[in-house]
């Protein structure tokens, strides 16, 4: 099983580096990239774990759909070719403190504490089981999440809409936008 | 297919990438890489249920439906918020995090 | 038993009187409300006189002494199982002796004020004032309980304060009414703490348990000690403080001589007969407890009533103010019956300064009257209170001047007058009792002698004044009062009041005693003889006599500066010195207090408030730092 | 629908009624008829009080009705009535009759004057009604916060200011009084059965002792806040200086009132233990109170601050009488809160015309007003006199019955501290007297006041009213005090229970 672990491997070094990457890039085009590189990683980790749906969904919907929005609101929104002036290095310093603290202090205690894998027979997670969970109203099933997230999902279309429309909200005045 | 390979692996991974996504929450100032931290964050949870539901109840769906709505969620979140950034950066003409702070006292 | 249920009606006519014209006076004609509020006194005056009579002369008596009757009673409001006020009536000798100097005296105001106070604005506002006076007055005295007297105190308080201020527009009149209506209550203040320890340690109210001579309120008089005085003679001393103020006893007597800004009528209702007699009835009324269980109070009684006469005369020699001087008239002759009360023993013949003092009181009430409606009669005709603008009037003032003489020669004590008969017989009382107070009124008979004659002949001899417009006469309504009240004053003093009026309600025997009557005759002759010499005629005496004694003459004139002294605790301790420190640490310790918290939280949150910085990722790193900080604890420190 | 949640009912229906109308001028006439109403109501139900009692009905409470609110903390909507309650409802129907035509001349925002108004009422009447200490509460902040909106708009001077301090002071009163409250919950059942916040049940228990010297005082500083209790008084004279007319004699007149009922009922109610082993230390407070407002009162220039001193005096009283303990002062208490809220409320009501027509309340820039003003001027003297305790008026029998009352407590410090506290009654006619000396008589010192109109008809109907009810008391104060002395038996028989003296 070692093409297994070399799999991980390149994964999650995949994953690390492009994060790092995607956190401390000066060029915020590349930034949305190294995202990208990292989405599709997860999904070949999800692979990895056997949810295949799942990683065809977080391809999909993540590459295809987040990251795009992320990279059209920057055309929107920035110079491509602009650099980042680089934050505080104090405040880089702290953040990164915090930061390796709390991955130190979680590590420890995921090392800590004693996983038993289960050793029950897993389930075969193929399509027609996740539509029939979704929908089904017994015991097991997941109807009220999926309509939660439904009109969540609206909601959220509505109010993109909304808040992104143009000259609605021109009552209010802000003393900032005098210069506009 | 992941035989070999123990949960906590994951498990540290998750946490890497998790505070990666902290670190750059808080250091980044536009608010559009603020974002895709939280992006960040939000896949290394997802990595988290994944790896908890196969390797600790492998006969449930509880995780990956968990993470299947974090997915939506975060499309959402994703929809809404760039709406917000560039509702913002019309008004302020930046979207720089340290210039929009007019929500204060 | 005889019916005296409708003795009721007494204080109640009155009262209906009261209500008719005070809410309805303005609309009625003045002259109408006038007789409406006279003729509802005559007819209690009647109704009195009938009750004297049935009860001095049909009732029957026990043991040869006079009842108590509750006429009616009933319970106003309820305190405790023991303590509840009644509202009611109480017949017995002095209350009944009361209602006929009330209404007599009051009946009389009426009808003079008919005259005197003709065309004034306000006319019937004055009678129904004149009506609440009589009720409330009646009222008191015949309380069946110290509480309803309480009550009645306070109103003829009030109705007081209404009439010394009856010309609401002169500011003088204001300061009067204000001044009396303050000095009293501090004096009912004493009253009423005096109730209050009387009712706590003998659980009633009620006059006839209170002092029945038997009864356990007087025997258990010891009580616990203060200062080295009975619980009993504490509250008897608080109690009489009322009647020291509402007598205008030295040192509350200073509301009196300014109340006479009020119209002359309520000066000779009020301030002479009725109510200031009220403290020396109050004694009477708690008398037995006074004599059998707080004999140092009783001794208090007696000094204050001679040094207050001592002093009221001394003063009286040197006002110019008529009203004053015959103000300071009343307070010495009130002193006198002070004096006699508290020389008084209970029963018998001990009983002679009781007897005394309520007759005094009687004929007192009578020529008082008159000194004042002549007064009154007087200031009509002149229009003026001064004794120095005036003089030479007995050629236009007849009958005024024939009454006033009768008036003057009765305070003087010159028999066969009502005056000598009272006077004399509390001087004898005072010289079985204690030598130095007999002494001292026995010097007072003198000066009131002079004094009185001092006003009399500087008022209708002395200097021909010429007035700025003939005096004249003063109108039937106003003589023919003078005229009743002049004849009262001389025949009243042959009454038998120790047949009638005793500390027991017992009779007993008392004849005139030549070695004190002849003695006391011949001092007032001697005031009379010394004004005669300094007043009769324009004389410079009067001025030298003031050049040589400057200092004293000076001290005496100005009242021995009691008023200043007065003003000087009211304006400047009271008012400076507390009550505006009080609103000063009001509003700037304990309000600035309330203020400072308010600051200070306001202040703290202006220091806070950085925190809400608008700056997202400081939240962050806030939160983040706060959970990781929580983790560390509920992990690793929390076991 | 029972009688007793009618009094909560018309007012909100009158409300409604304001809401739905258009025309600003029927607005008053609305209001004066919904509160007219609700006076008939309070006549009839000290009628149906009175005839209960006369046929022999002797349970604590009258006409109690009970619904479940919230199961789970067992809160009720619990209403009923003694003695002191219905007499308490009578004063509140009076003196908001009184002060609807007392502000029949608002100018601005009629409307939702007179619907904060009545709002305030209807807090008013809940509390009274209330026997549940939740609901209680509840209507107690219903009545408080209308107060800041009436002040900060309608009010005259620094409004703003003392809107916030008169808010802030009673919230944080109120505060102390849910800490309290809850407190007495969370005790109100020693054996561990259900708790409740109903007052007969807590009555029937008693709260373990510690628990008790801890929230009485809470809860009786949390009432004697809204009572003017020293020192948390000082929101009184700048709330009701800067009130206008009909709140200052609805605040001083029934609000206040209810920190008098409150520490009575639930305090010293609940509490009788604590509140016997702690009432020293509210008795000096409370005796503090009413001779340093009475002083206080002296040193005032303006109207309305001298009636907010003698408020402070007169409510000082309440709290010392109840903390008495005995029948008789806790009657006087009682009494003295109805005498005090009629001529309180005359007396703001008083200033309040007089201010309309001066434009000024300070006494000094005044004088001479009895000859242009009479029948203002002398209903001016007789609320004076009334509150220096003329008796004939309502203010000597409450003064007499917390006195002779407080006078027969068995210990000595009480009775000192009583004859201290009765000499109050000769400050309170120093500066009564002086008020009415430099105000009303004395020559007319501005010529603008020579032809200044006396009082209109609806002046005269909201001041009759109250005069009337002061006399009517001062006159027969034996069936008022019947009626409260019978009330207090339970909570007597209680105290004497558990405080044997």
């Amino acid at each position: 099983m070692v093409s297994n672990q070399i799999m991980f491997i390149l994964f999650s070094a995949m994953i690390i580096v492009f994060s790092i990457l995607t956190v401390t890039s000066r060029k915020i085009l590349r930034a949305a990239v190294y995202l990208l590189f990292v989405l599709v990683s997860t999904s070949g980790l999800y692979f990895m774990l056997n949810y295949q749906f799942l990683a065809a969904v977080q391809l999909t919907l993540y590459a295809g759909g987040i990251v795009v929005l992320i990279i059209f609101s920057i055309l929107l929104t920035s110079h491509i070719s602009q650099n980042f002036e680089s934050s505080g290095w104090k405040k880089n310093i702290f953040s990164a403190i915090a930061a390796l603290t709390g991955a130190i202090l979680a590590i420890i205690t995921i090392l800590e504490y004693g996983f038993t894998a289960s050793t029950e027979a897993a389930q075969l997670v193929d399509m027609r089981l996740i539509g029939k969970s979704l929908l089904s109203v017994d015991y097991d099933g997941y109807v009220l999440p999926f309509e939660v997230i439904s009109i969540l999902l609206l909601a959220a279309m509505v109010a993109a809409i909304v808040i992104a429309k143009k000259g609605a909200p021109k009552k209010i005045v802000l003393p900032k936008l005098n210069q506009e | 297919m992941n035989s070999g390979i123990p949960i906590q692996y994951f498990l540290i991974l998750a946490t890497l990438m998790f505070f990666t996504g902290v670190y750059g929450f808080l250091t980044r100032r536009n608010l559009i890489t603020i974002l895709m931290s939280v992006e960040l964050i939000l896949n290394s949870v997802n990595i988290n249920f994944l790896a908890f539901n196969r390797y600790l109840y492998p006969h449930k769906l509880e995780g990956m439906f968990f993470s299947l709505f974090i997915i939506a969620v975060a499309a959402a979140e994703a929809a809404v918020a760039i709406a917000i950034i560039i509702n913002i950066y019309r008004r302020f003409a930046t979207i720089n995090v340290e210039e929009v702070n007019e929500m204060k006292y | 038993m005889i019916n005296f249920s409708y003795t009721i009606w007494i204080p109640l006519l009155p009262f209906l009187m009261f209500l008719l014209l005070g809410l309805a006076g303005h609309k009625l004609k003045p002259k109408l409300s006038g007789l409406l509020g006279t003729g509802g006194l005559g007819l209690i005056t009647i109704l009195s006189y009938i009750t004297a009579y049935r009860y001095f002369f049909t009732s029957e008596k026990v043991n040869g002494a006079y009842q108590k009757i509750i006429a009616s009673n009933f319970t106003w409001l309820q305190f405790t199982d023991k303590l509840h006020i009644d509202m009611g009536v109480l017949l017995d000798p002095i209350s009944v002796m009361m209602l006929v100097v009330i209404t007599t005296v009051s009946f009389m105001v009426h009808i003079y004020s008919l005259g005197y106070m003709k065309g004034e604005k306000g006319f019937e506002r004055f009678f129904a004032f004149l009506s609440l006076f009589s009720f409330s007055m009646l009222g008191l005295v015949l309380a069946t309980n110290i509480f309803q007297m309480y009550i009645f105190w306070e109103l003829v308080g009030v109705s007081s304060f209404l009439l010394i201020g009856f010309y609401y527009q002169k500011p003088s009149a204001v300061r009067a009414s204000k001044k009396a209506f303050i000095v009293t209550r501090f004096a009912d203040l004493g009253f009423l703490i005096g109730i209050l320890i009387l009712s706590f340690n003998t659980k009633t109210f009620d006059f006839i348990t209170l002092t029945d001579p038997m009864g356990t309120a007087i025997a258990q008089g010891g009580g616990i000690a203060f200062l080295g005085l009975s619980v009993m003679t504490w509250s008897m001393i608080f109690v009489f403080m009322g009647g020291v103020g509402k007598s205008a006893m030295f040192p509350f007597h200073i509301w009196l001589p300014d109340a006479m800004e009020g119209p002359t009528p309520v000066s000779a209702l009020i301030h002479a007969a009725t109510m200031v007699v009220a403290g020396v009835y109050l004694v009477a009324r708690m008398f037995p407890i006074y004599a059998l269980s707080a004999p140092v109070a009783l001794n208090v009684v007696a000094y204050v009533g001679a040094f207050s006469s001592l002093f009221a005369a001394v003063i009286a020699c040197t006002q110019t103010d008529i009203k004053r001087v015959l103000a300071y008239s009343t307070m010495s002759q009130i002193g006198y019956m002070m004096l006699a009360l508290g020389v008084s023993g209970y029963g018998g013949h001990e009983g002679l300064g009781y007897m005394a003092s309520m007759f005094h009181l009687f004929t007192h009430a009578m020529f008082k009257a008159l000194l004042f409606l002549g007064a009154g009669a007087i200031i009509h005709a002149v229009h003026s209170n001064y004794m120095t603008e005036m003089g030479g009037l007995r050629k236009y003032l007849p009958i005024t001047h024939i009454t006033f003489l009768i008036a003057c020669l009765t305070i003087a004590g010159i028999p066969p007058l009502s005056g000598f008969f009272s006077k004399d017989e509390i001087l004898a009382a005072a010289f079985h009792s204690n030598k130095i107070l007999f002494a001292v009124e026995y010097a007072v008979a003198g000066l009131t002698a002079f004094y009185m004659f001092r006003l009399y002949f500087s008022v209708f001899w002395g200097k021909d004044t010429h007035y700025s417009h003939e005096p004249h006469e003063a109108p039937a309504t106003m003589t023919i009062p003078l005229i009743i009240l002049a004849v009262g004053s001389v025949v009243t003093g042959f009454i038998p009041f120790n047949k009638l009026v005793t500390s027991d309600g017992k009779i007993f025997e008392s004849e005139l005693e030549l070695m004190i009557a002849i003695p006391s005759v011949l001092i007032g002759l001697l005031g009379i003889g010394i004004a005669y010499v300094m007043y009769r005629k324009e004389s410079a005496i009067p001025d030298k006599l003031a050049a040589t004694f400057k200092y004293s003459y000076k001290w005496a004139y100005n009242k021995f500066y009691m008023d200043e002294l007065y003003l000087f605790i009211t304006k400047k301790i009271i008012f400076r010195y507390i009550a505006e420190p009080v609103a000063w640490f009001d509003r700037h310790v304990v309000d600035a207090t309330m203020n400072a918290i308010a600051t200070v939280t306001q202040g703290v949150s202006y220091r806070i408030r950085g925190f809400q910085s608008g700056q997202l990722q400081k939240y962050a790193v806030v939160f983040i730092t706060g959970a990781i900080m929580l983790s560390i604890l509920f992990i690793y420190l929390w076991k | 629908m029972d009688i007793l949640s009618l009094f909560v009912v018309i007012p909100v229906l009158t409300i409604t009624a304001i809401l739905l109308l258009k025309d600003t001028r029927q607005v008053r006439l609305v209001s004066a008829f919904g509160m007219g109403l609700q006076l008939l109501m309070a006549a009839v139900l000290v009628y149906l009080y009175l005839s209960a009692r006369h046929a022999g009905n002797i349970d604590e409470m009258l006409f109690v009705k009970d619904y479940l609110w919230f199961k789970s903390l067992n809160i009720h909507y619990a209403v009923g009535v003694d003695g002191i309650s219905v007499a308490m409802i009578s004063l509140t129907s009076l003196v908001v009759f009184a002060g609807i035509f007392a502000s029949w001349e608002v100018e601005i925002l009629k409307k939702e004057f007179f619907i904060s108004l009545i709002l305030l009422a209807t807090g008013v009447f809940g509390f009274f009604i209330s026997i549940d200490l939740f609901t209680m509460f509840l209507f107690y902040e219903l009545a408080v916060i209308p107060m800041y909106l009436l002040i900060g708009i309608w009010g005259s001077g620094p409004k703003e200011y003392s809107a916030m301090k008169l808010t802030l002071m009673l919230m944080g009163g109120s505060a102390l009084l849910l800490v309290g409250l809850l407190g007495i919950y969370f005790n109100s059942s020693p054996d561990k059965n259900q708790l409740t916040f109903n007052i007969l049940e807590i009555s029937k228990v008693v709260i373990p002792l510690p628990a008790q010297r801890m929230f009485f005082p809470l809860t009786f500083m949390g009432f004697g806040v809204l009572g003017a209790l020293f020192p948390f008084h000082t929101w009184s004279p700048d709330g009701h200086a800067s009130a206008p007319t009909a709140v200052s004699m609805l605040h001083a007149g029934v609000l206040m009132k209810l920190g008098g009922y409150g520490a009575f009922r639930v305090a010293i109610f609940l509490m009788p233990e604590a509140a016997h082993e702690l009432s020293w230390i509210f008795i000096i407070l409370t005796s503090i109170s009413v001779i340093y407002g009475a002083f206080g009162a002296i040193a005032q220039k303006d109207l309305k601050y001298i009636n907010a001193y003698s408020s402070v005096s007169h409510c000082g009283l309440v709290l010392f009488a109840v903390l008495m303990m005995n029948q008789t002062a806790m009657t006087g208490a009682i009494i003295q809160m109805i005498s005090h809220g009629l001529m309180t409320a005359l007396f703001f009501g008083l200033i309040g015309m007089i201010y309309g027509r001066t434009h000024t309340r300070m006494i000094s820039e005044m004088g001479g007003l009895m000859k242009v003003i009479p029948f203002l001027s002398v209903c001016y003297v007789i609320a004076g006199l009334a509150s220096l305790g003329l008796p004939g008026l309502s203010g000597f029998v409450a003064e007499m019955t917390i006195f002779v009352g407080a006078f027969q407590h068995p210990e000595l410090f009480y009775r000192i501290v009583t004859i201290i506290v009765v000499s109050s009654i000769v400050i309170t006619a120093v500066y009564i007297l002086r008020v009415i000396a430099i105000l009303l008589l004395g020559p007319t010192t501005n010529e603008h006041f020579e032809h200044l109109p006396d009082a209109k008809w609806f002046e005269k109907i909201s001041v009759i009213t109250l005069i009337g009810s002061v006399a009517a008391i001062g006159l027969a104060p034996f069936w008022l005090s019947t009626m409260i002395g019978t009330s207090m038996h339970p909570i007597i028989e209680r105290i004497l229970a558990l405080n044997p003296f």
